[in-house]
């Protein structure tokens, strides 16, 4: 290990722990607590990734999350940020992107050609001719996208949860824990997260070597730990924060969707890179990575380096590195003024040289820009402009680039804050924000570790007075002192353009210059056609730099240039966890598990699982057949609890169906029962069912299975508009119901119950209440699929029991269940339509020959007036059953098969049958009225160019005289 | 996820509910042409601002109205269905 | 007499109880496993099928004066229950309308004794699902079905809300800790809601158990 | 390599001008003004020029070019819709797609894929044949496959959906289904529109119209009065705000869509999927993205937050289709606005305000009508008649209670 540092105070690897891993098939050892970057940075490995585009070299840049190019593959894990991804023993890793190796990528010549690939270079070739671009774009395609995934991957749900607190602070490092403590002190409940495996944040790596800042870090940690009211949460990201402070919390096991009453972001602020000629070459990383590497995993960042500085950071990073043996060989520091303060003294008497007023011009490589050599150094002018020829040259391995921060802001635009360019900072800074966010710390433009503890106590105190907390001393906002952390304009112009602004998308200088000159001059356009900020990092290290450039394009200033808006996530989050475990309600009657037993085909139909038939699965047709026979001949049983079962009472009951139906129920004899037809506003045909009248005040109504819930929700609507004395009440998961149907039914039914079902006691349309197999049930004599048949209504829990009666008292009638399928064919060969199969979203009632349902002269019923409207108008269709002549050897006719009259379309199947009990083809169809009428020849397309000849024939097509249901 | 407040229920997530669209005051058909007729039906109130809407808690079945902003996506309060709330 | 068994739970059950009882036609596990255990297990984490319990709704008008006439101890508010001397609850639901559901005792629901309710009181069939789902852990359970906040519900007060994607009545119940909740939600979904608190129990290795770790008092 | 990219690497500046005038000022008087410089309102502008010799005209964008739905879409095209008159205008947009990076000479990345709607259930199924059956008679390729052929096309598909969605019955297979780059296509409009006369004001917004004797007379923005006789309204989730100014009363609602991208991967994806019954549409960008949307959010609202309800629920359904994908990381998600209609197709040309001409109703749906809806609405304003193409969307079908049937297949599913 060439790199590894002594050990440090409060290191995060554990010695103890060495691991063995490897990284493009070589092996490699770090320590438990290492991320991947840290450990092959310390086993003197440079290259960690490829670039998106030219496919340059790239080692750790933030070590922060945000090195995007550091992408590499784990087993059937794919796009792993190498500077966040923990060392686990025999981790096998490789760079995601290459072809060849990460060290000698073959992709790499794509640098060479990148004069003549400048920014949106592909909106401008490949496009003509226009059959040669599917080759281009393939080829493209194929060195486009990152990591590969595995098709075979699998992953057992994870569990996702909900959480509540009162206070959610975002980021452990001074500022939150300052405010975790305050609040926790007050009582408030809260939730401390920091993404980091340990809490600290930047008294971990910028304070390490500051005892007074240390001894404040133990303290305030020493107090969250102490305090039952907070709950503090490592490796912890929040990855979005939406409406009402729901936040999106994500760790290595799961998302955590957490409603917390107040939020305070303390979550500091992204380094910034300076932009230079190959300011991208491995070693060359920020202040801040440097300092990650050496406190928490004890790694040389490089033996000697050049610092390029702007502020007091670059000063205390240089007396910090010079402690651990690295020599600094000189500062850079932007500003011709330097820096005055005690850190700059403390640079001084260590002797390392400083060039006030210089920019690093240009980084110098070898080994095809994997090695870093030196730096090429130069004066800037009063305008801030390079001097290059006045440059020097100062060997180094490595460059830390300090020169201004950007806030770590996204949670906050999310939730809606507003920033302002604050040019004492040089930084957006926090102007508004929304009720109940409160920010802290450096996002919020404080700088120095104490005034972010005494930020984050202020924000805690604002939260608990937002929270209701009496008597709460207010601490004074604070302002920063002293010299702007950020630089304004940290980017030199080079001729060979590798100076990148954005390293995800290799985005260089030049490409904003020709984005501009192009008319892309507005910082959405810019994103857009330069792709800056749109690379796995989002522009955490890019966004900030290049509204400086476009600022400076326009000659306008940063407030007015403005940000492109922050979405969630905050850093990619895995789709496994986002879906987590699922939950998918289905409804099942209470007879599911005998349906199953006996051998059904179990389907879905809406939220319901229903069985189609009973038989096997390559059986279909002869067990629907089957089926329907016996229901003809004998006796059979289905399941029909998935219908509608509204109860509607009280006084106004009958006028309130007056008003939801098109029919009358005002007269309507209590024991019988009525069709209903319900249309919507527009007159369009919505539901369709029975309405019995169990008392003057008492109706029990069914509705469609898939309807129903909708249908209930609308009345429960109208009910209140109405203002009527009525209560409706949805009967549909309480109660079973069973269609006993067949010539023998009545036979089989009157076993168990005492009601009289004679024909003449119980016509057909009656309705009555009793028992049925000792269970208190409602009987009605319904003639859905055009037999002598009995529904049962029961309560649910006796479905079952109720149900094995029938079977076993219909044992010697040969009774057997029939399923859904099964009863389409038999309604069909009734005549009966089913309102969204054979009707659409704009039927009217006369199109589908449900004239008759509508009752004459009725003042109102939801729909009437626009069914005046419709009525006026020619019908342009009508629904008529149809037989088909001879279909020979062509393709048999399916249902939504139009139907032609030469070239014009004028119908479509809407049901059909080919195997029914009529021995013959069936169906129903909707066509122009002018082919309505009973013998009109239908041409059904069945495939292009065959049609089949089918016959419009009235309905129903079986026992027109309902001799069947007497 | 937002917040919605049930008159009965309290606060809840908006998960929770069904929105029902605008509310329309009932017509009187009798008082309108068939052109008229046709654009009450089916034009609506979908500019930005303040409108009164109709939401439905799934697992209580209660209808209520909410007033909310629709640029902003704040409620500014809902209440129960009464005639002499609802049609003035 | 003991009525014929006519009544069944929507849920599959893990086996043949250890002990039942018969309940209104319908069969209420006392005990799976081992009494003992169960009842730790119900301080732990346990899910319990209380379907059993015959329940029944009341509605109208006159569905107040109608119950107070059966001497029910009603409550006054909206969502708000109260206890029935068996064990039962009876909780409005609506300024109309009230839920019942008896205890495990057996006690009968109120019914007319004619047969004939009073014109404005309309009885209501209610089969809802009924199960518990209790012990120290269950709030932790919840915190993976439900995004209501228990820690905040007022005991003994009906909360409508959505559990493991299905529209439930949660009714955080005094009698036992506050971190045990009973739970009705319609039928037809209730293998559903029970297939997933199942699922996410045996995580947290919580088992199914029997009535009487919950009823103790049990007759 | 293409000729064109050598220009690149040997001029020592960037060759490329401006892709439009930037004009510092607006003219007192057009005679046309297009609210809206996304993709519908640049095409009109640009149609306006080149079939109509129409020049003076003026865009009005409040933003940035492309910003509002063109920016925000998933970037389908596709015509497999139900109705004669739907099916018969999408084809029409798609025949111009073809051809159009050719016409602009602009690199529009339009990638036929081929593209698959999902039917879960036999009902949906039936949906899907009446749309092959209406497509196939008007001569559009389309047809309904099955589930094999589906997983042979993309093997990484869950035909049962894991088993926590109804499985996958068949799909109606559109192969002339493409993507395109969507930004790209305001771009190069609005480069053609410039070339053809028309000027783009972007950060103008307009404050109210000005209406005289139910006539067209003026527009207000907050960079002065222009005076012209005919405004066109083509902004997507803001037409209820301009409707409002001329009193118009339409019946646009405005719901946010959202969608997701997650990082780049190498090409496994050829197909854009849909399947309305999971709310999924999800395609693989050419950078590599899997960009997928959703359905409409479940009530009203002018803006584009997102939510995570939405990425939830997207996920859970990406999986339920490629369960392959849990440890894929999503990047980002945003919203648009659609300006919904009752009947799922857009209101277009005439309105009962002279000179006032609307260019709405684009739902989720509007992208893959760019060229067609600039090519008629252009015609529409020229000719003060509507376009035949167009003649079934006008508002007045509202009042004449007669709806055009592209939703009739929505109840379908019962």
């Amino acid at each position: 290990m060439t790199s590894r540092l002594p050990p440090q105070p409060g290191e995060w690897i554990n010695r103890e722990q060495p691991l063995d891993f490897q990284f493009e098939g070589v092996s490699y050892q770090g320590f438990t607590g290492d991320v991947l970057s840290s450990a092959l940075w310390a086993n003197g490995v440079r290259v960690l990734g490829r670039s998106f585009k030219y496919h340059r070299p790239r080692g750790i840049y933030s070590l922060a999350n945000h090195d995007a190019n550091a992408l590499v593959s784990v087993g059937s894990r794919t796009n792993l940020r190498a500077d966040c991804l923990p060392l686990e023993a025999n981790l096998q890793a490789s760079a995601v992107n290459t072809l060849g190796s990460v060290s000698r990528d073959h992709l790499a010549i794509m640098d060479r050609f990148s004069r003549f690939l400048p920014v949106g270079f592909y909106y401008k070739a490949f496009h003509t001719p226009r059959r040669l671009f599917p080759f281009y774009e393939n080829q493209m395609r194929k060195v486009a996208g990152l990591g590969r995934i595995d098709p075979q991957y699998r992953e057992a749900a994870t569990a996702k949860q909900y959480d509540f607190c009162d206070l959610l602070i975002v980021g452990a490092g001074p500022a939150g824990l300052s405010a975790a403590v305050d609040a926790g002190e007050r009582g408030l409940r809260v939730i401390l997260v920091d993404e980091n495996p340990h809490p600290g944040g930047s008294f971990t790596w910028q304070w390490r070597r500051h005892a007074e800042a240390l001894e404040r870090c133990e303290q305030l940690l020493n107090r969250v730990h102490a305090l039952d009211n907070i709950d503090l949460r490592v490796g912890t990201l929040a990855a979005g924060c939406y409406s009402d402070r729901w936040v999106a919390l994500f760790d290595q096991q799961r998302m955590t969707k957490l409603r917390a009453a107040a939020v305070l972001v303390a979550s500091g602020c992204f380094e910034q890179p300076a932009v230079f000629q190959n300011n991208d070459a491995p070693g060359i990383m920020l202040g801040s990575a440097a300092q990650r590497l050496v406190h928490r995993y004890a790694v040389q960042p490089f033996s000697q380096g050049v610092i390029l500085g702007a502020n007091r950071d670059a000063y205390r990073l240089a007396s910090d590195l010079t402690t651990h043996g690295i020599d600094v060989t000189a500062i850079c520091d932007l500003r011709p003024e330097g820096e005055s303060s005690p850190a700059g003294t403390r640079v001084q008497e260590l002797g390392i040289p400083i060039y006030r007023g210089y920019t690093i011009y240009q980084a110098e490589t070898r080994r095809r820009g994997t090695q870093l050599t030196g730096v090429i150094a130069c004066p800037l002018d009063r305008q801030g402009d390079t001097q290059p020829q006045a440059g020097l040259s100062l060997p180094c391995d490595g460059v830390a680039v300090s020169v201004g921060w950007a806030p770590d802001a996204g949670l906050l635009y999310q939730a809606g804050a507003r920033f302002q360019y604050q040019s004492a900072v040089e930084q957006f800074v926090p102007h508004t924000l929304p009720p109940g966010l409160f920010a802290a710390g450096r996002v919020n433009g404080i700088f120095s570790w104490a005034d972010q503890c005494i930020d984050g106590q202020r924000a805690a105190r604002a939260a608990a007075i937002h929270l209701g907390h009496p008597d709460i001393t207010e601490i004074p906002t604070l302002t920063h002192q002293g010299t702007p952390p950020s630089h304004p304009y940290p980017i030199f112009p080079h001729p060979e353009k590798h100076n990148f602004v954005d390293f995800d998308e290799d985005i260089h200088l030049a490409d904003f210059k020709n984005a501009h000159q192009e008319g892309y001059d507005n910082i959405e356009l810019v994103k857009r056609f330069t792709t800056v900020g749109m690379g796995p990092s989002q522009g955490k290290l890019s966004n900030m730099n290049a509204i400086r450039i476009l600022a400076r394009q326009n000659n306008a200033t940063i407030d007015a240039t403005g940000t492109t808006t922050s979405r969630p996530f905050q850093h990619p989050v895995p789709i496994g966890h986002l879906a987590g475990r699922r939950f998918h309600p289905l409804r099942r009657t209470p007879l599911d598990a005998w349906h199953r037993q006996a051998g059904a085909q179990m389907a879905h139909a809406g939220a319901w699982l229903r069985p189609e038939y009973y038989g096997a699965a390559d059986e279909r047709a002869q067990s629907i057949l089957a089926e329907a026979e016996h229901v003809r001949q004998r006796v059979g049983l289905i399941d029909v609890s998935t219908l509608g079962k509204l109860q509607v009472t009280g006084p106004d009951a009958a006028e309130f169906l007056e008003r939801i139906y098109t029919g009358r129920f005002q007269k309507q004899s209590t024991q019988r029962l009525r069709y209903g037809l319900a249309c919507d506003e527009t007159g369009t045909v919505l539901e369709d069912g029975v309405i019995a009248r169990l008392a003057h005040d008492h109706f029990y109504v069914t509705a469609t299975s898939g309807g129903s819930g909708s249908f209930y929700r609308e009345l429960l609507r109208w009910r209140q508009l109405f203002q009527l004395d009525v209560q409706i009440s949805n009967l549909t998961g309480q109660l079973a119901a069973l269609n006993l149907a067949g010539p023998d039914s009545r036979d089989v039914l009157k076993e168990l119950t005492c009601i009289d079902i004679s024909g003449e006691a119980f016509p057909y349309l009656g309705v009555r209440v009793g028992t049925v197999a000792g269970v208190p049930a409602t009987l009605m004599r319904v003639g859905f699929v055009g037999e002598l048949g009995y529904e049962i209504h029961v309560p649910a829990s006796s479905a079952v029991h109720v149900w094995e009666q029938l079977c076993e008292t219909g044992r010697p009638f040969g009774l057997k269940p029939f399923g859904v399928e099964t009863q389409r064919l038999l309604r069909l060969e009734k005549g009966h339509l089913i309102v969204g199969h054979d009707t659409d979203a704009l039927t009217y009632p006369a199109e589908a020959d449900l004239q008759w349902a509508i009752a004459q002269n009725k003042p109102f019923f939801v729909g009437s007036r626009s069914l005046e409207i419709l009525q006026k108008r020619p019908l342009m269709r009508k629904l008529v059953g149809f037989r088909l002549k001879d279909t020979e050897d062509k393709p048999f006719p399916e249902e939504c098969h139009l139907i032609l009259d030469g070239e014009t379309i004028v119908g479509r199947v809407t049901s059909i049958a080919r195997d029914s009990t009529l021995k013959h083809p069936i169906g129903m169809a909707f066509v122009e009225p002018r082919l309505a009428s009973p013998g009109s020849p239908l041409a059904i397309r069945t495939a292009p160019g065959t049609t089949v000849t089918g016959e419009v024939c009235s309905l129903p097509f079986y026992d027109p005289d309902n001799l069947r249901q007497q | 996820m937002k917040i919605l407040t049930c008159p009965l229920n309290g606060p809840r997530p908006i998960q929770e509910f069904h929105y029902g669209g605008e509310f329309r005051p009932p017509l009187d058909p009798a008082q309108l042409n068939d052109a008229d007729w046709g654009q009450e039906v089916h034009h609506r109130h979908g500019e930005p601002g303040v409108k009164r809407e109709w939401w439905y808690h799934t697992a209580s079945g209660t209808w209520f109205i909410a007033e909310r902003d629709n640029l902003q996506d704040r409620v500014i309060q809902t209440y129960l269905y009464t005639p002499e709330r609802g049609n003035d | 007499m003991p009525l014929p068994i006519t009544r069944t739970s929507p849920f599959e059950l893990p086996s043949t109880p250890g002990a039942s009882r018969d309940l209104a036609g319908a069969s209420l596990a006392l005990w799976f496993d081992d009494p003992e255990r169960e009842r730790q297990a119900a301080q732990r984490l346990a899910l319990c099928d209380l379907s059993a319990l015959p329940k029944a709704g009341y509605k109208g008008n006159g569905a107040t004066a109608w119950l107070q006439t059966h001497q029910t101890p009603l409550p006054a508010e909206t969502f708000e229950s109260t206890r029935l001397t068996d064990g039962g609850i009876i909780v409005k639901v609506a300024a109309d309308e009230y839920f019942l559901e008896a205890g495990p005792s057996g006690v009968d629901l109120p019914v007319p004794s004619n047969g004939e309710f009073p014109p404005d009181c309309f009885p209501v069939v209610r089969e809802d699902a009924s199960l518990v789902l209790c012990g120290a852990r269950a709030a932790a359970v919840l915190l993976q079905v439900c995004g209501y906040d228990f820690s905040t519900a007022t005991l003994d007060r009906v909360i409508y809300t959505r559990v493991a994607g299905v529209d439930s009545a949660v009714f955080p119940a005094a009698g036992y800790p506050h971190t045990h909740v009973k739970l009705w939600c319609d039928r037809s979904y209730a293998v559903s809601l029970w297939n997933s608190l199942v699922e996410i129990c045996e995580e947290f290795e919580g088992p199914i158990i029997g009535a009487q770790a919950l009823f103790t008092d049990l007759p | 390599m293409p000729h064109r990219l050598l220009k690149y690497g040997f001029s020592d500046h960037h060759p490329e001008p401006r892709m439009f005038r930037d004009v510092k000022h607006l003219k007192p008087e057009y005679d046309a003004v297009i609210i809206g410089g996304g993709g519908h309102g640049l095409a009109a502008a640009y149609y306006l020029g080149k079939d109509h010799g129409v020049s003076n005209v003026a865009v009005l964008e409040q933003g940035y070019l492309g910003g509002g739905g063109t920016g925000r879409n998933t970037a389908i095209v596709r015509s497999n819709y139900l109705t004669p008159e739907g099916a018969r205008f999408y084809q029409a947009s798609v025949e111009l797609f073809q051809d159009l990076s050719r016409e602009l000479d602009y690199n529009l990345f339009y990638s036929e894929r081929g593209h698959f709607t999902l039917a879960h259930s036999p009902a949906s199924l039936r949906t899907q044949r009446w749309r092959a059956e209406v497509n196939q008679h008007l001569g559009i390729d389309s047809q309904v496959v099955d589930p094999k052929f589906i997983q042979s096309q993309i093997p990484q598909i869950d035909l049962t959906c894991g088993g926590h969605q109804p499985p996958i019955h068949g799909a109606l297979f559109h192969p002339p289904g493409a993507i395109a780059r969507h930004d790209a296509v305001a771009w190069a409009y609005a480069r053609g529109a410039d070339r053809y006369g028309a000027e783009i004001h972007q950060q103008t917004a307009v404050t109210d119209i000005e209406v005289r004797d139910g006539a067209v007379i003026g527009v207000h923005t907050d960079r002065g009065y222009i005076k012209t006789r005919k405004v066109l309204s083509a902004v997507a989730g803001w037409t209820t705000h301009i409707t409002k100014m001329v009193g118009l009363r339409t019946p646009l609602v405005i719901y946010p869509l959202q969608a997701m991208v997650t990082e780049p991967l190498k090409p496994w994806l050829n197909h854009i999927v849909v399947s309305a019954s999971l709310h999924v549409y999800v395609s693989q960008s050419s950078r590599g993205e899997l960009v997928a949307g959703a359905s409409l959010d479940p009530y009203e609202l002018i803006s584009s937050r997102s939510t995570l309800d939405f990425a939830e629920s997207m996920s859970g359904h990406l999986l339920d289709l490629f369960p392959c994908l849990p440890q894929v990381n999503v990047l980002r998600q945003w919203a648009g606005m659609c300006d919904m209609t009752p009947d799922f197709s857009p209101i277009m040309g005439l309105t009962p305000i002279e000179g006032f001409y609307l260019d709405s109703g684009w739902g989720t749906w509007g992208f893959k009508a760019t060229p067609i809806s600039g090519k008629t609405m252009a015609f529409t304003l020229a000719n003060n008649r509507d376009h035949d193409l167009i003649e079934a969307f006008n508002l007045s079908r509202f009042e004449r209670c007669q709806l055009v049937g592209e939703k009739g297949a929505a109840s379908v599913g019962h």
